[in-house]
């Protein structure tokens, strides 16, 4: 998966010679998780560099590139660290286009790595992805797989709009599972294929990753491989809708999969109140009320900080997802 | 009671005088021979220490013009620069009259500093980026934009470029490189250097100027700014306009320091503390900024010394915070006055043809008025329709704006 | 409402010496609002006063006397410049009980006027309640009168806990019940009559409004009362619950009510995608699903940043709360 | 390919030395009695200009200590200065071979640092707060803190006061007013100016001392604490910890400018720069600035200049961006020999007694490490219980946190 946000910036900066990459140490260094490893080497210090030590700068300086023509693609190191920039991004980025009648607008891009399972304790752990979705003017991505890592982020860079990409650290050396004493890599995973050529994931399209009948499971991220091996511990058989848009979310897979299925389990990481399973939730049971055998039922964090020792309890584990789903059947 | 904090365990600082008080203020003892102008190109940051903490000017207290910062502008360039000062002032008071009868939601005046936005926007060349708080309007006029597009914006009508979305004096003015105002303080401070950088990438000569408050310098896009700006070295012209006040609130709790100016030094930037009301000198520092930025030095830094002589706003009294003699008594002037002064006694100007320029742009003033409201007022509309609410959110209009659009429409949005 | 915040404020001054008030504007001229007026002239500019123009620093000083054995009470101008202290709050005010095991804690209030109504536009109309319900450690309340007000800061000042306290402008003097043409002062509302004494509103607790059989309508802030003159317009006998907290809700006052009613419409300003209203109608859906004869729905404001002049096609109307009423009986 | 932005159309900074490179450093001519030492109850801000450009130092490079600015500190206190840096280093060596285990799930040395927070923990007092970062966990050596409970914390043990909730290296020790570490860096600097603020109010005799890194100094709180500092003048020691690199970023990145220690003066704070590795020069430092701040003169800014020897953390690999000699030849020298070094010239001590110390202080740490690792570690538990998840959170536990505490005991929690 590194190497797919490597490949789709790589491309990138050889396609359009707008397109800058910036952050804390993604320079020479080439990112603490090696993601833009290589690329000051080829594209040159003028296009891929080191800032310094400041989200909210960081932030700042992506808008006024973007607003003068440019194509920032900035890296915040870890999605814990993206709150100095808050005011930049909900205030400022998110509303240029429409404060200014339209005469001036933003396209950056914001890569960050989020999610837990790494030991990261309260601040390398957390997945604040709900609190970008509650701010008109931004779009918002989390992706899961080399494939859709790669992808998103290309649609991410050519998008007009300003996006957060969100990547799930837990997963950029392989997926996984639930499990923290397995270590697998991508290797044989059919979405860790991929092309080093420029293509696409369209933004606000879902994946369906599982098909079935007896519940919709919704995931994000980490979670969407935790979930596989969820629906697999229920004995269900389960739609698995991997998101990859929050925003624009996909209507069409959500609502077809929960008319067919009545039943629906949404699960993320991040805490449980006010969440995006919270807008997911609210969401289907608005369009599909009539469809529904049982309420739509959140497996999530807890409404806890990110612990570090305990993380395995925290965070959703292939069981409680199962008894989620088991529970959605019972009604 | 006495809210110094001498008295108290913990220290809180106060402004010097209030309601009740009398201002009064030492006559200045800078003068227009005080500081040398380094040269541009090979200047060092430290080169400007007394330029940080002295104050440069060009104006004298008699209105002759000398010094070392003495700019090459001609008469007939300054007297454009009069009456665009002349025509922000009618303009405002025009404004506020009208906010008083509700044709407009708000107001905020430029009254006292003018000159600022204006003669360094004159200063640029006109490719280069402005990027403006609530407080350089002016510079509007610099660029050509058309008075009844300005007017039609603040009291939000149909033909509000802003289209009903931000408050007046939230201009966007993209034709003339003037970059839309937001409200939040401080933020254009450090986004005017990624412009910078955009322009420093793409290897053309465009120089970005920007301007922050005193009290808006407290902020995190303050640091950002200056720091970056250390860093890449972009062709940027960072100004901290310190007017003495930020709402009640006096600079002496906006900083524990006496100058503003001299916080630049801290990041190997040169500064320069200028005369605000001093139309020459502000034209004068601007010049010289921007043969450093555009020559590839980078960045300076100014603090633009001034008095916000009316209220913060039209939702403020500052009869509550500050003797009402304070901006009479503050030794910097009016800057109208003091130009205008200057032009008569060198010969370039009159009293009677002064007061020809005022009631002409008083008419003029009036005309736009009366064009803009054709297309409605705030107290009567029309507004923007409400369509406005969802288009230019995005690039494009995704399904749930549109579903939310349709969902306004249906329950009889107009 | 403006002299129910500065009476609590006033009584706590008097009563507990570790309590200091501060803020931009706030100490001599006594806040843009006036909610401070007179406290500097009668406390001590040691207790009440103005700080330099920095909401990152003010929360970040507020953190510090709270840790070192203070009571600060901080006012963010407008919710709307909240943001350059969103990493202070969260990531910091949020966490330090739970990051150092219990050993230190800072127990802080922070006031700030939020939500629409005043021809603010952008940035001085949001109500951002929602980016604060997501972060575990704060507890989080919406003013809607001058008892509330009152009571619930007095509550938040005297909690162990940091609280977030959001007043709605809109309703400084006097309530609003959705038109824009009608200006009606406080005076005669039987929420007005605000003892001059030390009373709480305790946190957690929600008012009911109204009571009726037809449908729950919950909100909180300005909405409260808009939601008066809907459930006025629509004819219908509802409930009318008044949130008051937000972090910890009223679980009970909740259910209840549409467990007897079987109906629920949601009402809030802020953008409806990710707004607190998609907990509720998650949890609502949860908790109450065998009682639901009708999907929860939402009014809220749009998915758009706030607009200037055509702020009543964006807040919530009387005509749009009727109509999701009668949707609601309508199933 | 050369990274020196000076070909390219936009200035991008880089490293003085790469991978490849080999690092030199001209040898320093700071010497003890460059400096004089001001009186720190009469001196003003701007009477520090020297110190902020220069370097105080007190050992000289022959191990003699001299100049202005050596203070009044006996041999037996030097000693357990001395003893307590050891006992770091052993301890930092011992933790991360146990993080190679897997015991730790991380790890951060302190290598080379070892002098200041120990050095500046002594020359206060025990009331005052201490608000570190990551790099000054030696201050709870000086406050007493039990090594069996610090490590207990490191390997996520059930006896960690954390209780699993942070990171290693996250500690909170309140009985020696040494205040939880937070991993977002840079917002401890502008909390400590409110915790000092609350002494101030208090009226009692409390100082408050935090540190920032210089990579996190271009963070937003170094603004607001510097300035807020100067406008409240609480009793604050501000430290910038200048060990010359934030991960893989070298301070050239950081700032354009030349020393960190000058930026206080815009703010008219007093700014001393002092040699890092000088376990004098950083006593007498400290104790200066706590004469000023205990007599209410306020905050004093300071540059700690060292270099950061080791890996930024047990996860990073310096090799891959700076020269690996580049530790060896830094001419600052290293804390701990240079203590050493002169306490033998003295007579105060000898190397036998040194190497006595070091085998004394090993067994400490393997007896200490034996005894936390009873109560489990990271690689086999025992862990704090996941009912830990859930405590704290409030000062009460409210419903909805123990309805999900439920549904995870339910779930098979422990
Ligand atoms: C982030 C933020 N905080 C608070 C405000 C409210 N506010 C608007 S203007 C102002 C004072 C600004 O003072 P200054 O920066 O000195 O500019 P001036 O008005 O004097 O030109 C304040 C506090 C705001 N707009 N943005
Ligand atoms: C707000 C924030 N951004 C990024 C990080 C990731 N990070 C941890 S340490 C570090 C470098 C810090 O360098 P410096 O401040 O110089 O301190 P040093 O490690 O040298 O002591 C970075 C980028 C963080 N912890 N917090
Ligand atoms: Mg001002
Ligand atoms: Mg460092």
């Amino acid at each position: 998966m590194v190497q797919a946000v490597n490949s789709a910036l790589d491309n990138m900066l050889s396609k359009d010679e707008d397109v800058l990459v910036f952050g804390e140490d993604v320079g020479y260094f080439g990112g603490v998780f090696r993601t833009t490893d290589g690329l000051q080497e080829k594209h040159g210090a003028h296009r891929v560099f080191d800032t310094p030590l400041s989200e909210g700068g960081i932030a700042a300086i992506a808008f006024g590139m973007g607003l003068n023509g440019l194509k920032p693609v900035c890296e915040i190191q870890f999605a814990d660290y993206i709150f100095p920039a808050y005011d930049q991004i909900v205030n400022e980025i998110a509303k240029l286009r429409h404060r200014s009648g339209g005469e001036f607008w933003t396209p950056i891009t914001i890569r960050t790595p989020a999610g837990g399972g790494i030991r990261g304790g309260h601040h390398h752990s957390q997945s604040p992805e709900s609190q970008f979705t509650h701010t008109p003017g931004l779009k918002v991505v989390y992706s899961s797989t080399p494939y859709n890592a790669k992808g998103l982020l290309i649609s991410a860079i050519e998008s007009e709009d300003p996006v957060i990409v969100f990547e799930p650290k837990r997963c950029y050396r392989g997926p996984f599972y639930g499990d923290p004493h397995k270590v697998p890599t991508w290797s044989g995973h059919p979405e860790a294929e991929v092309p080093d050529v420029h293509y696409t994931v369209p933004i606000g399209e879902a994946r369906l990753v599982n098909e079935g009948n007896d519940c919709t499971v919704i995931a994000w991220g980490t979670m969407v491989h935790v979930c596989e091996e969820g629906i697999r511990q229920s004995g269900a058989s389960c739609d698995l809708i991997d998101l990859q848009s929050l925003i624009p979310w996909d209507r069409e897979a959500v609502v077809r999969s929960v008319k067919k299925t009545g039943r629906c389990v949404i699960v993320h990481e991040a805490p449980k109140t006010s969440g995006y399973g919270a807008e997911m939730a609210a969401s289907v049971q608005e369009r599909c009320f009539w469809s529904l055998e049982a309420p739509v039922t959140r497996v999530t964090g807890w409404d806890t900080p990110f612990p570090h020792t305990t993380e395995w309890d925290y965070m959703p584990s292939p069981q409680r997802i199962a008894e989620a789903i088991r529970g959605a059947l019972e009604g | 009671m006495n809210n110094d904090g001498c008295e108290t365990p913990i220290r809180v600082p106060s402004a010097p005088f209030r309601p009740g008080e009398s201002a009064s203020f030492e006559e200045w003892s800078y003068s227009p021979s005080d500081l040398m102008m380094p040269d541009p190109l090979s200047c060092e940051p430290k080169d400007t220490i007394p330029h940080s903490t002295g104050l440069i000017r060009v104006l004298g207290d008699d209105g002759s013009r000398s010094g070392d910062w003495d700019p090459v502008i001609s008469d007939s360039d300054l007297l454009i620069g009069l009456e665009h000062m002349v025509r922000l002032r009618i303009f405002d008071d025009r404004m506020m009259k009208m906010q008083r009868t509700g044709k407009l939601s708000f107001y905020m005046r430029s009254l006292g500093e003018e000159a600022i936005a204006i003669a360094q926007t004159m200063a640029l060349e006109k490719q280069d980026w402005i990027f403006p708080t609530y407080r350089q309007p002016g510079a509007q006029f610099v660029r050509g934009r058309d008075m009844v597009s300005m007017i039609c914006h603040c009291i939000g009508n149909v033909e509000d470029n802003v289209k009903g979305r931000q408050m007046p004096v939230h201009y966007t003015y993209r034709e003339g490189r003037y970059i839309s105002v937001s409200s939040p303080v401080g933020t254009q401070f450090s986004q005017a250097v990624g412009v910078a950088m955009a322009s420093a990438y793409k290897g053309l000569d465009e120089v970005t100027i920007t301007w922050i408050g005193d009290g808006a310098s407290a902020e995190g896009d303050y640091h950002y700014a200056l720091n970056f700006a250390s860093v890449f070295r972009p062709p940027v012209i960072l100004n901290v306009v310190n007017n003495q006040w930020a709402i009640s609130t006096h600079a002496n709790l906006a900083s524990g320091s006496s100058t503003f100016a001299d916080r630049g030094l801290a990041y190997d930037v040169p500064c320069l503390r200028v005369d605000g009301n001093d139309f020459l000198a502000l034209y004068s520092v601007t010049k010289w900024a921007r043969d450093r930025a555009s020559a590839g030095l980078g960045a300076t830094h100014i603090e633009v010394l001034t008095y916000r002589a009316g209220a913060h706003s039209s939702s403020d009294d500052p009869t509550r915070y500050r003797p009402s003699d304070e901006p009479d008594v503050w030794p910097g002037g009016d800057p109208i006055h003091r130009l205008r002064d200057h032009l008569i006694s060198v010969g370039a100007w009159t009293e009677e043809k002064h007061r020809d320029l005022e009631g002409r742009i008083d008419s003029e003033v009036m005309a736009a008025y009366k064009e803009a409201v054709k297309f409605g007022d705030l107290a009567q509309g029309p507004y923007p329709s409400s369509d406005t609410i969802f288009t230019e959110v995005y690039s494009d209009v995704p399904w749930h704006l549109q579903e939310q659009w349709d969902e306004m429409n249906r329950l009889g949005g107009d």
